[in-house]
């Protein structure tokens, strides 16, 4: 397999899982002909067919609500909200439906479905193309969230959310989508959904991240290890259900943690994994977690988005403020 | 060039066979056999008395709020009907009779609304009510799509209120029916409320059957009232959807005889003198009526059709109240159950926690 | 003025501002002749007019994104969501318009608006009548987030609510809507958006509560003032912002603090307090900070919720958890 | 009481006045007064040139993506030109032409498109552009309720796309705008496309203008590509809004030339030929033509009128340039700035760190 990007990532895992199960259908705003308007389903229509690769009208609402129909008689839809910003338009047939349906019914009727958006900012677009809200999904009961950071992670993660029971919200990080490329096996290759990856050891501070947030993570973590500080570095993968067993076992080690994510600071996922620590090793903290973050705002007009986003200077900064306690 | 018309939808049809006062139009009554006769008959009745029966309930604090259905069997009885099984039914929150002719128990309703989660039993092809208004519409939209991709011969018919029109989701649900030509029956109980708000003041159209013209296919008004109109229309429309896999929205005029929910006190809202005019318009004596003139059924059997449904619905509460005394003496960590296909370690640990407190308070809290 | 409800605060605020400012509008599902499901509103259609007290067609997006257009043209609209289980329909408008048209306007367009609806558990409602996710809000830059415990409170909170220049939720702890009467004063009286309040003293450990959670954490304190643990209870009254101010005072001196809400666990309100307590004092905690919440699934069926809602019990016992480390 | 048509809606009018090849139907010819008929031509130009310029800036890298509106200059201009200034305009994301009518200076738009929250700025009785699909339409119901509440001589004027007619949020406000008889004028640009989906796997309706007949008022289609049968039908619906306080939905008829935005390929999913077919359609020639056959102004004027327009352009961009060199030398916490009105301390506290190590990093980074 040649290396690939992450977009073509999650094209792959689509590709294949549709190949591997007749009941994988794909659905949206521009999915088909178009390919989708990052190209995350490109070819898909000329392989599948437009009755399962399926351009919708213009309704998010719409296009969730048809999922759950279609989940509800045997399929596996994977509906995909064009940008992060445009699926509150869906928000409660997220909440009261996709969320709840194997709940209500005790599985009875099961909810198989994955719920692809791209998200974040940083790719110079318009407003409402740039947002980060996982923490939305991560609060509602009965959905997982899974943010994959490389080629290699998109396709098996993506692939893992398709055979995964459960509703998976599958936030793609669009600033990294070409940002570069990985190789992946030619076989197929699944991720445990559920499961962090420690992807740089260390034993000076642990610094979670996901997403977009991990090249700029494991940057600052380069610019720490200059200087001598060796810092762990965290792929949490997934944000909900979270791998604590993880994410305590690096902090027990190091003392020391550090979160990032550009989502806004304030009731967002540093604030729960925090807590997690708090609950579960506060006496072998030995400092307080450093959640570095985007700020309380929309992210600002691309213009001045970089401002907004945690750079690499500022994790390294705080990793080091952390050290210093 | 000019100023010219281009498109004229399609007049709106009323269709009415069976009128108030039992008078039926002979040109248009359907050939239905007896048995099926009977059997809408029976589901009507069914319906009354559970209704009254669960009232009674709710008065003595025995279930929780409760949604009646009082007035509109007609309009839900002869349109599920015409559903086999292997159709799909959506309801919306009112349906209860539908649901039970569709294999729900009078338990299975007392448990929902008694507060617990095990009411909540699916029937193959069915859907559990729906609490959020119109949200329903478009699970029919994606059941139909399935059928059509995998070339199932299964119709799916979707319940909802004269108030669902109003939602979003009613209107993308329509509109994806139409595009994507789905074997689908929108049937609307307009019961001319929706909580307080008055059928007009809902939407300005005149009809809510001519919305459909609005996404490309037929929409046609009855009087939901009549057990024969609606038969007909049903039967059309299912018929339509599955031979040319074309929508309809039959919108049944209705009215809600009862309180909204056990919670709502009408009298805020609307007069006893509209109760009292559409009183007059009840299904059930005109369709008794109907039966006796054809000679179907007598006063006797109407008396003993409901001396029998009293005796089945005695014994189903006094069963439903076994059941509940069960469930009470289940272990509350049920409440921990099958949220997910795979419960996050998180979820494991909350209710590993809820089983130490429940322990060590001996049981009665957590 | 007699004693009066939580709710006949709320109807009683409304009256007031309805009286003092024309441009003042409530709007929702049978908000007018109805008076509201709960009675919110009864009286004011009689009082202002059905054009001032406007029963909508049921559509929630359309009563905000109707309200957003009334902020613009100079009212002050006050929509109702009829419960917080259904404000999702809705969630669009309040995410991409009622909280950004400040933002995206630099301040050209206010949106001056309050957006009430009843939430919580221990109603015996059917489901979707028994959410609490302010979280969703609270995380939603652009928002304030506005939650009553007493009849008094819910007054003054409402009016200061309706006084403040952004938008706020006010979200309406409708388990205790009847609960029990409080005095209120004849003149209006406002609160402070923003500001928490030490109700009850103590030195051993703060518990911070709000809503619908107060009279269970106040009856927690009182257990625990039998056994001689005085426990200092905060009742937030605004979610967001947090006064931190207020909470850091108390934990500062009380070296411990608990969290009481009914919102599921994972990425709750609790996870922000918790990690504003991490930011700002760790080093003057001398336990993990103890978070007493709903579990992570939606309120159970109404036969069982009680076993779902954080109990006086419990939240005494991990309170005497806490005291033990 | 049998089968019956209860509601016959009225046809839906198609209304076309100047024709492709810039023939007239005298009959239907609107009486415009010459400058008037100026300022229309002025404007669509103004739009066409401005589009090119900023097409320009945008391969250069100057600015972001940008949604051109090549091809629907008549449907917009036409249209808002109806408004007075104490009307309100109420734009989708692909009304720049309105936009700068109403207010918005090429500078704006620039800035806007170069990602600066400072080229948002909102002349009086305006909304800024809308990126949420057909979310605007309540705003504009909103305003309408605000204005007839408050007995203001005000009509709004919603943009929406074709595609924006399948989203909840255009259903709701057509109902409430039915509802509670307010004065809006809907203008669907039907520009045959929504990014790759054509206008007929948007909806199964006929037309977009019938759909009016679902929300109990009444709706027309016109040529969106001549510039007086837009002018006409928009000064009826604005008269109706204005005497009677009723909606009424325009669909215009027209197509987008361009890209969806520079970020897209429609050759990925549309013909050449069918470009070629609607360029013939273009609705600056046929209207040059019109006001050439009418003596208004000739070959020379319009050279003149494109010529001045280019210069205004070009004087625009350098001091565009100029003011978004000062955009970026000012201190980047304006991100901070106006987010509330009341600013939250937490906020207050991000914004003192950010400064912080803004300073620390000698204004680099923070
Ligand atoms: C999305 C949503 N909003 C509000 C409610 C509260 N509610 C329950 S039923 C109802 C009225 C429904 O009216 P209609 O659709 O006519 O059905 P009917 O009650 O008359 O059967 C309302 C407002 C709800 N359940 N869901
Ligand atoms: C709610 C929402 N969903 C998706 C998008 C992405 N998007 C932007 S424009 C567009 C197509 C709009 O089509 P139409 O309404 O016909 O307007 P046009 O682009 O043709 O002017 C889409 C899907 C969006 N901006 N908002
Ligand atoms: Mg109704
Ligand atoms: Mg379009």
């Amino acid at each position: 397999m040649p290396e690939i990007t992450l977009i073509e990532g999650v094209n792959l895992a689509l590709k294949e899982k549709m190949a591997e199960n007749e009941n994988v259908v794909v659905l949206g705003q521009d999915v088909g002909l178009d390919g989708g308007i990052f190209r995350a389903t490109i070819g898909l229509i000329e392989e599948f067919g437009a009755d399962r690769v399926i351009d919708t009208p213009l309704a998010e609402a719409g296009i969730i609500g048809m999922a759950v129909g279609m989940a509800m008689n045997g399929l596996i839809p994977i509906p995909e909200m064009q940008f992060s910003g445009f699926s509150y338009t869906a928000f409660h047939q997220i909440e009261n439906h996709v969320a709840r349906y194997h709940w209500r019914t005790r599985g009875q009727i099961p909810m198989p479905m994955v719920i692809r958006m791209p998200y974040g900012a940083g790719v110079r677009a318009f407003e409402l193309h740039s947002e980060s809200r996982e923490a939305y999904w991560a609060h509602t009961p009965g959905l997982k969230v899974v943010i994959p950071s490389t080629p290699r992670k998109a396709r098996a993660l993506l692939r893992a959310a398709i055979e995964h029971p459960d509703p998976v919200v599958f936030y793609e990080p669009k600033a990294i989508y070409r940002a570069f490329r990985e190789n992946v096996s030619d076989e197929p290759e699944t991720m445990e959904i559920g499961k962090a990856e420690v992807v740089r050891e260390g034993r000076h501070i642990t610094m979670i991240a996901y997403g977009a947030m991990m090249p700029r993570t494991l940057e600052a973590a380069r610019m720490l290890a200059d200087e001598g500080i060796e810092a762990e570095v965290i792929d949490l993968m997934t944000v909900s259900p979270l791998d604590e067993e993880t994410i305590i076992e690096s902090v027990r080690r190091t003392g020391r943690a550090l979160v990032v994510h550009e989502a806004p600071r304030s009731f967002g996922p540093a604030a729960e994994i925090i807590a997690r620590l708090n609950d579960k090793i506060f006496f072998e903290l030995e400092a307080p977690v450093a959640r570095v973050t985007g700020y309380d705002m929309p992210p600002p007009f691309f213009a001045r988005e970089q401002w907004f986003l945690p750079s690499p200077t500022r994790i390294a900064d705080e990793a080091r403020e952390t050290l210093k306690l | 060039m000019p100023r010219r018309i281009i498109e004229r939808p399609r007049g709106i049809e009323y269709l009415s066979i069976l009128d108030e006062k039992g008078r039926v139009d002979k040109k248009l009554e359907p050939d239905i056999p007896e048995e099926t006769l009977k059997a809408i008959h029976r589901l009507m009745v069914f319906a009354r008395l559970f209704d009254e029966r669960t009232l009674q309930l709710q008065r003595q604090g025995r279930i929780g709020t409760f949604a009646p259905i009082k007035g509109q069997e007609a309009a839900q009885v002869a349109s599920v009907l015409r559903l086999r099984e292997q159709d799909w039914f959506v309801p919306s929150f009112r349906e209860t009779a539908a649901q039970i002719h569709r294999g729900l128990t009078p338990q299975d309703v007392w448990l929902f609304y008694a507060g617990y989660r095990e009411g909540v039993r699916v029937p193959e092809h069915d859907l559990p009510l729906c609490v959020p208004v119109g949200s329903q519409c478009q699970h029919a939209v994606g059941i139909a799509y399935a059928s059509k991709l995998k070339k199932r011969d299964e119709v799916t018919m979707v319940f909802h209120g004269d108030g669902a029109t109003s939602e979003g989701d009613f209107h993308e649900a329509m509109n994806f029916a139409g595009v994507f030509h789905l074997p689908v029956v929108f049937v609307c109980q307009n019961n001319q409320w929706a909580i307080s708000l008055p059928r007009e003041r809902q939407t300005a159209s005149k009809t809510i059957a001519q919305k459909a013209i609005a996404y490309g296919f037929g929409g046609i008004q009855v009087d939901g009232n009549d057990p024969l109109a609606v038969w007909v229309a049903a039967g059309e429309a299912v018929e339509r959807a599955r031979s040319e896999s074309e929508p309809t929205l039959i919108e049944c005029v209705t009215y809600r005889l009862a309180v909204h929910t056990t919670a709502d006190d009408p009298k805020r809202y609307r007069s006893d003198e509209e109760v009292k005019e559409w009183e007059k318009k009840d299904p059930i004596p005109r369709f008794e009526k109907y039966l006796k003139a054809k000679g179907v059924m007598s006063d006797k059997d109407f008396a003993a059709v409901r001396e029998e449904i009293r005796e089945e619905l005695k014994t189903a509460w006094k069963e439903t109240e076994q059941v509940i005394r069960e469930l009470e003496a289940t272990r509350p960590d049920v409440i921990f159950d099958a949220i997910h296909a795979e419960t996050p370690p998180e979820l494991a640990e909350q209710r590993a926690y809820f089983l130490r407190r429940l322990e060590r308070e001996g049981g009665r809290h957590a």
